[in-house]
């Protein structure tokens, strides 16, 4: 049978398969519906040094095979996460990462020193949240503010440390050398695209923020072409997501270049996806003669 | 809870927009809880909130309204075709928590929960059912085989009493009211039981993408924070609501 | 009746909603399948100063809700266009636009000559070719580079000109600003979005080019949410598309602040989709009480 | 070449895989010509191009072969459903200039546009169908109603004569061959007529998008530079052809 084990930032995945940031919450649910120690990774839900209620207004809204949401970061903090939280995730016998996202350096900081004292496997930094500073404007766009940050939270941080682009970024190629220059141990793409709705019958924009985040399949081609921007780029891992349904659309990310890959909205379409997917990822590669996945990677 | 590809047994039309949806299941289900939807094709993306209407002997029952995408491309499904079905979700009414009599009020499309709570329920409750008129009505024999009293209210009056259903019914009777329907229809209901000091539980509606409690899509303001609908309600007792939702 | 009648550009348009480049070729194949001077303008294929050939290889993809397409624009060239299609297209009795594109200044320049002499009404810039000059990097990348070449052909250009943005700008709402401080009288977006699709099975890209442009209803929200950073950047009319497939998403646009738009892709999934969507809109003001689309342009 | 919502009136498998769609439809068509096939939901994008299998009174008939998502969703179609057709399209088959004896060939599925071809060809052609095996045939019989000669070949000679069927072909009998099947079958008669100085005329499948002229998507590469398989095409003389396509 296939092997697919990835070792990746110092960590051993049991396969490449993780899920996202938002769309597992912090996995409690899945662990009803199927053993969730088969996940390569679980991406805990975004986490912020204080909780956040998040945004009020209507929250999704659906699109051609797409998916908006301004959930706005709800999330009960990173002392709850730490306490409430990771002691059960770490029981899943998967790697465990924590999404840290902030709103100015402090933010940061702060989460980081508090995750090095647990035995959170990875940290996942969001780095398109507004940064407050830099006047609303995310950290992720543009490269030399993210090569600001992660360069100082690298120094402080004792986990590898994985850097969540936003396809919003203004140049993807420069982005993933400044975070790999700032020492990133990986980068993960992408985050939502950001996308507009309008209620033409209240004449109003469907979310009370007025922009909200786009993923599903509808994305997905547009962040294959960014996975593989990254990828030609840089030597550290990628991580790819968007859009992913299926096995195949994992091969197509591996195929980008991708080390890793996360799934994100499918697991609404779906809730077993992740089932399928790792089964069908290992029935592809039985089927095709591939016996390590680096066969295969970033061949395009 | 569980994902199942189920097969349909029957989906037929029994009102101006309105069908009953009949898929093999075998499990236990709560009344007040619901299923995500969803056909096996991709002419939509997120499944379907849909309340459980009727548990029979393996088969789960539903009753929608054709509202927009998803609910008429299920409108088309046929005897034999599969469709996914996710639950069952939520966590449905209290019953084993109920005071006093017991008046189950409904209004158009959000009767479809009510069958089902009514006959768990059995003889214990009175049910009150409103609808725009008669050719906008529905199941109304279904809920009088099983319960004693069924007032049925029409804004018409082309069926049963003319006027708003909130209206006939006699708070100060009840113990306890279960509502599902129209938010107008529910904030009346929720008012004139705070009046009367009656405990009122309403089943919510908000958009949803996983229907299981991660996304945080459908929150519901409460009085101890945001709860989610689908995974903290869709039943909550209206003390806890933030009111002027 | 609802006024459906936009002057912009120093044009008056019948009616908002023309049809995009590269989609409705010259015309000619939809005057056989209903009466083109309903619309209120048709732009041109792509040109090029010399006739192109265009891409090798598989041109069209469809994805999720999506089309990829990398046609390379083939065209006859400017000369042809001027003397084969232009004076039938001008007895259409709408606005004709002629798309331009171009590889280097000269290109540009030299089309634009040429154009000044006849009558064709608009010419839209296509600023999203790579740029040979600029190492293969497309004009429409950074505001200042298209600052540069709008200023100069806007010295030139005898039309009124209206520069089609490409969604793969660095930051749409400088770029806007860039445009119009070079004087271009409208920009249109969005132009498509660069995207990947992979043949798993061949184990290589679909396309000869690796990367296509994505467009259809997948973009939409996309779309609506540039036009509308684009719409508050500006003071020139933004002319919407990117998805574009009934009356209603015509309304979400010009809310969204468009002056006008045009339909792409939609084209293709109903030839006569343009009668539908004119119609439905004057059916929606009658329906709204809306005499003017004024009265709704731009209230996001 | 118009767009209309056209009434199903039958959609009826015949083979493993194989479907045999008849749409009203009142005008006239040129053998070798195809339509563009949308169902009206948004299960999938483009419009497909399917030839013209056959045209009766008043309906146009469609062969068609279940291939990924648009081909499966037209084949769950039913009888009064509705569907979008735009055509007809293309230039089909030059039949006012045929000289001497007539082959037609079709290889799998490629018979689709044959059928309609024969008909309007009347006895004045002979037909020659390739399988893989008599579990992958069709319509066969269909054609020996209208053709004085139909030979059938396949693959395991289940059925017919055993072989390709490019080998049952006596090139120099005729003034022209007509085809429409896989590439490789193809590619072997343009060779074989060129041996044989026949005439020949093949029906190209490009992806296409738009299917009338505008998209540029379709191309085949000509020795007169780029035509449109879906307006210029999909028949095109073998002569014109670049070859080692
Ligand atoms: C817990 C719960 C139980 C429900 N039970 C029933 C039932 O038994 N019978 C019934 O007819 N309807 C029920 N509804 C409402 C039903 O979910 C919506 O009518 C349906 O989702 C509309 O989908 P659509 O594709 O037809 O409409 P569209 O407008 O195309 O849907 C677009 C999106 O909006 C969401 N949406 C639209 N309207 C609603 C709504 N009222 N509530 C939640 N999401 C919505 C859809 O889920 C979808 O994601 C229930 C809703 C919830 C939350
Ligand atoms: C002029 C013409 C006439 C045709 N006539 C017939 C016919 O009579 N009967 C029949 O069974 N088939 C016919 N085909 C092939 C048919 O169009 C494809 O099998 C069909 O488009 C596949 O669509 P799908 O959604 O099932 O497959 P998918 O693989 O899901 O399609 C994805 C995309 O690729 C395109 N595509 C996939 N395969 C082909 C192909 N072989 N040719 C062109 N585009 C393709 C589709 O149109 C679609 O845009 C014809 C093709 C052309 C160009
Ligand atoms: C409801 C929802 C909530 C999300 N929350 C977060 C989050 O808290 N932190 C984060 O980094 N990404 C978040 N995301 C983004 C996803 O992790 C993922 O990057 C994106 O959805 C693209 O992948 P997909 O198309 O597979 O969903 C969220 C996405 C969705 C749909
Ligand atoms: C097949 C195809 C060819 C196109 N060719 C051109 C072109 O030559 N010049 C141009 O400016 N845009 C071209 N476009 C882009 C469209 O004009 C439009 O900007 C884009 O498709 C987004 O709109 P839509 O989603 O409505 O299609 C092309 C698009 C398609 C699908
Ligand atoms: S629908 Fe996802 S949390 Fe309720
Ligand atoms: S399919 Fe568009 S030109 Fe042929």
């Amino acid at each position: 049978m296939a092997n697919l084990k990835i070792n990746a930032m110092g960590l051993e995945f049991k396969n490449p398969v993780l899920t996202a940031s938002g769309t597992y919450g912090f996995g409690e649910e899945f662990s009803e519906i199927y053993d969730v120690s088969i996940l390569g990774g679980i991406c805990s839900k975004g986490l912020t040094l204080n909780g956040r209620s998040g945004n009020t207004g209507i929250r999704l809204w659906e699109t051609p095979m797409g998916l908006m949401n301004s959930i706005g970061l709800q999330n009960p903090g990173v002392d709850s996460f730490i306490h409430q939280e990771l002691p059960r995730m770490k029981s899943y016998n998967t790697i465990i990462a924590a999404n840290l996202g902030g709103h100015c350096d402090e933010d940061y900081y702060e989460g980081i020193y508090k995750l090095n004292e647990t035995d959170v496997d990875l940290i996942e930094l969001n780095i398109s949240c507004p940064n407050v500073k830099s006047g609303g404007m995310a950290f992720g766009i543009k490269s030399a503010v993210a090569y600001d940050i992660v360069s100082k939270l690298r120094k402080i941080c004792k986990k590898p440390l994985m850097v969540k682009l936003s396809p919003n970024a203004e140049n993807i190629s420069e982005m993933s050398i400044a975070c790999e220059a700032a020492g990133a141990d990986g980068i993960s793409l992408i985050n939502t695209v950001q996308a507009l709705a309008i209620d033409i019958k209240k004449r109003k924009a469907v979310f009370d923020n007025i922009y909200a985040g786009l993923s599903g399949p509808c994305v997905k081609p547009i962040a294959l072409r960014m996975v593989r921007d990254a990828a030609k780029s840089v030597k550290i891992p990628v991580c790819g997501l968007g859009g992913i349904m299926s096995a195949e659309d994992v091969v197509e990310f591996i195929m980008a270049g991708a080390t890793l890959v996360q799934i994100g909205t499918g697991n609404f379409i779906k809730p077993d996806i992740a089932v399928d997917i790792i089964n069908g990822l290992s029935e592809y590669m039985d089927r095709e003669g591939i016996k390590s996945l680096d066969e295969i990677r970033g061949i395009i | 809870m569980k994902v199942v590809k189920s097969k349909i047994i029957k989906n037929e039309k029994v009102s101006k927009n309105i069908y009953r949806l009949s898929c093999e299941f075998a499990g236990i289900i709560k009344p007040g809880q619901f299923f995500m939807l969803k056909t096996l094709d991709n002419s939509y993306l997120l499944p379907r909130p849909i309340s459980v209407h009727d548990l029979c002997e393996n088969k789960v029952v539903f009753l929608y309204r054709t509202e927009g995408k998803g609910t008429t491309k299920i409108s088309t499904l046929r005897e034999n075709d599969e469709i996914q079905l996710f639950g069952p979700l939520g966590n449905g009414f209290d019953i084993d928590n109920l005071s006093g009599k017991t008046a189950v009020v409904g209004g158009g499309i959000g009767i479809a929960p009510l069958l089902y709570l009514v006959k768990v329920l059995g003889k214990n409750a009175d049910v009150f059912l409103g609808f725009k008129d008669e050719e906008n009505s529905y199941v109304v024999n279904e809920f009088k085989k099983y319960a004693d009293r069924t007032i049925v209210v029409t804004e018409d009056g082309s069926m049963g009493e003319k006027g708003f259903v909130t209206d006939f019914i006699s708070y100060k009777e009840y113990g306890t009211v279960l509502t599902c329907g129209p938010e107008i229809m529910m904030n009346k209901i929720i008012n004139n039981c705070m009046e009367n000091n009656v405990k009122c539980y309403v089943s919510l509606e908000r958009r949803m993408a996983c229907g299981m409690g991660v996304c945080l899509g459908c929150t519901v303001e409460t009085k101890n924070g945001n709860k989610r609908a689908c995974k903290d309600g869709p039943v909550f007792s209206s003390d806890e609501l933030v009111r002027g939702e």
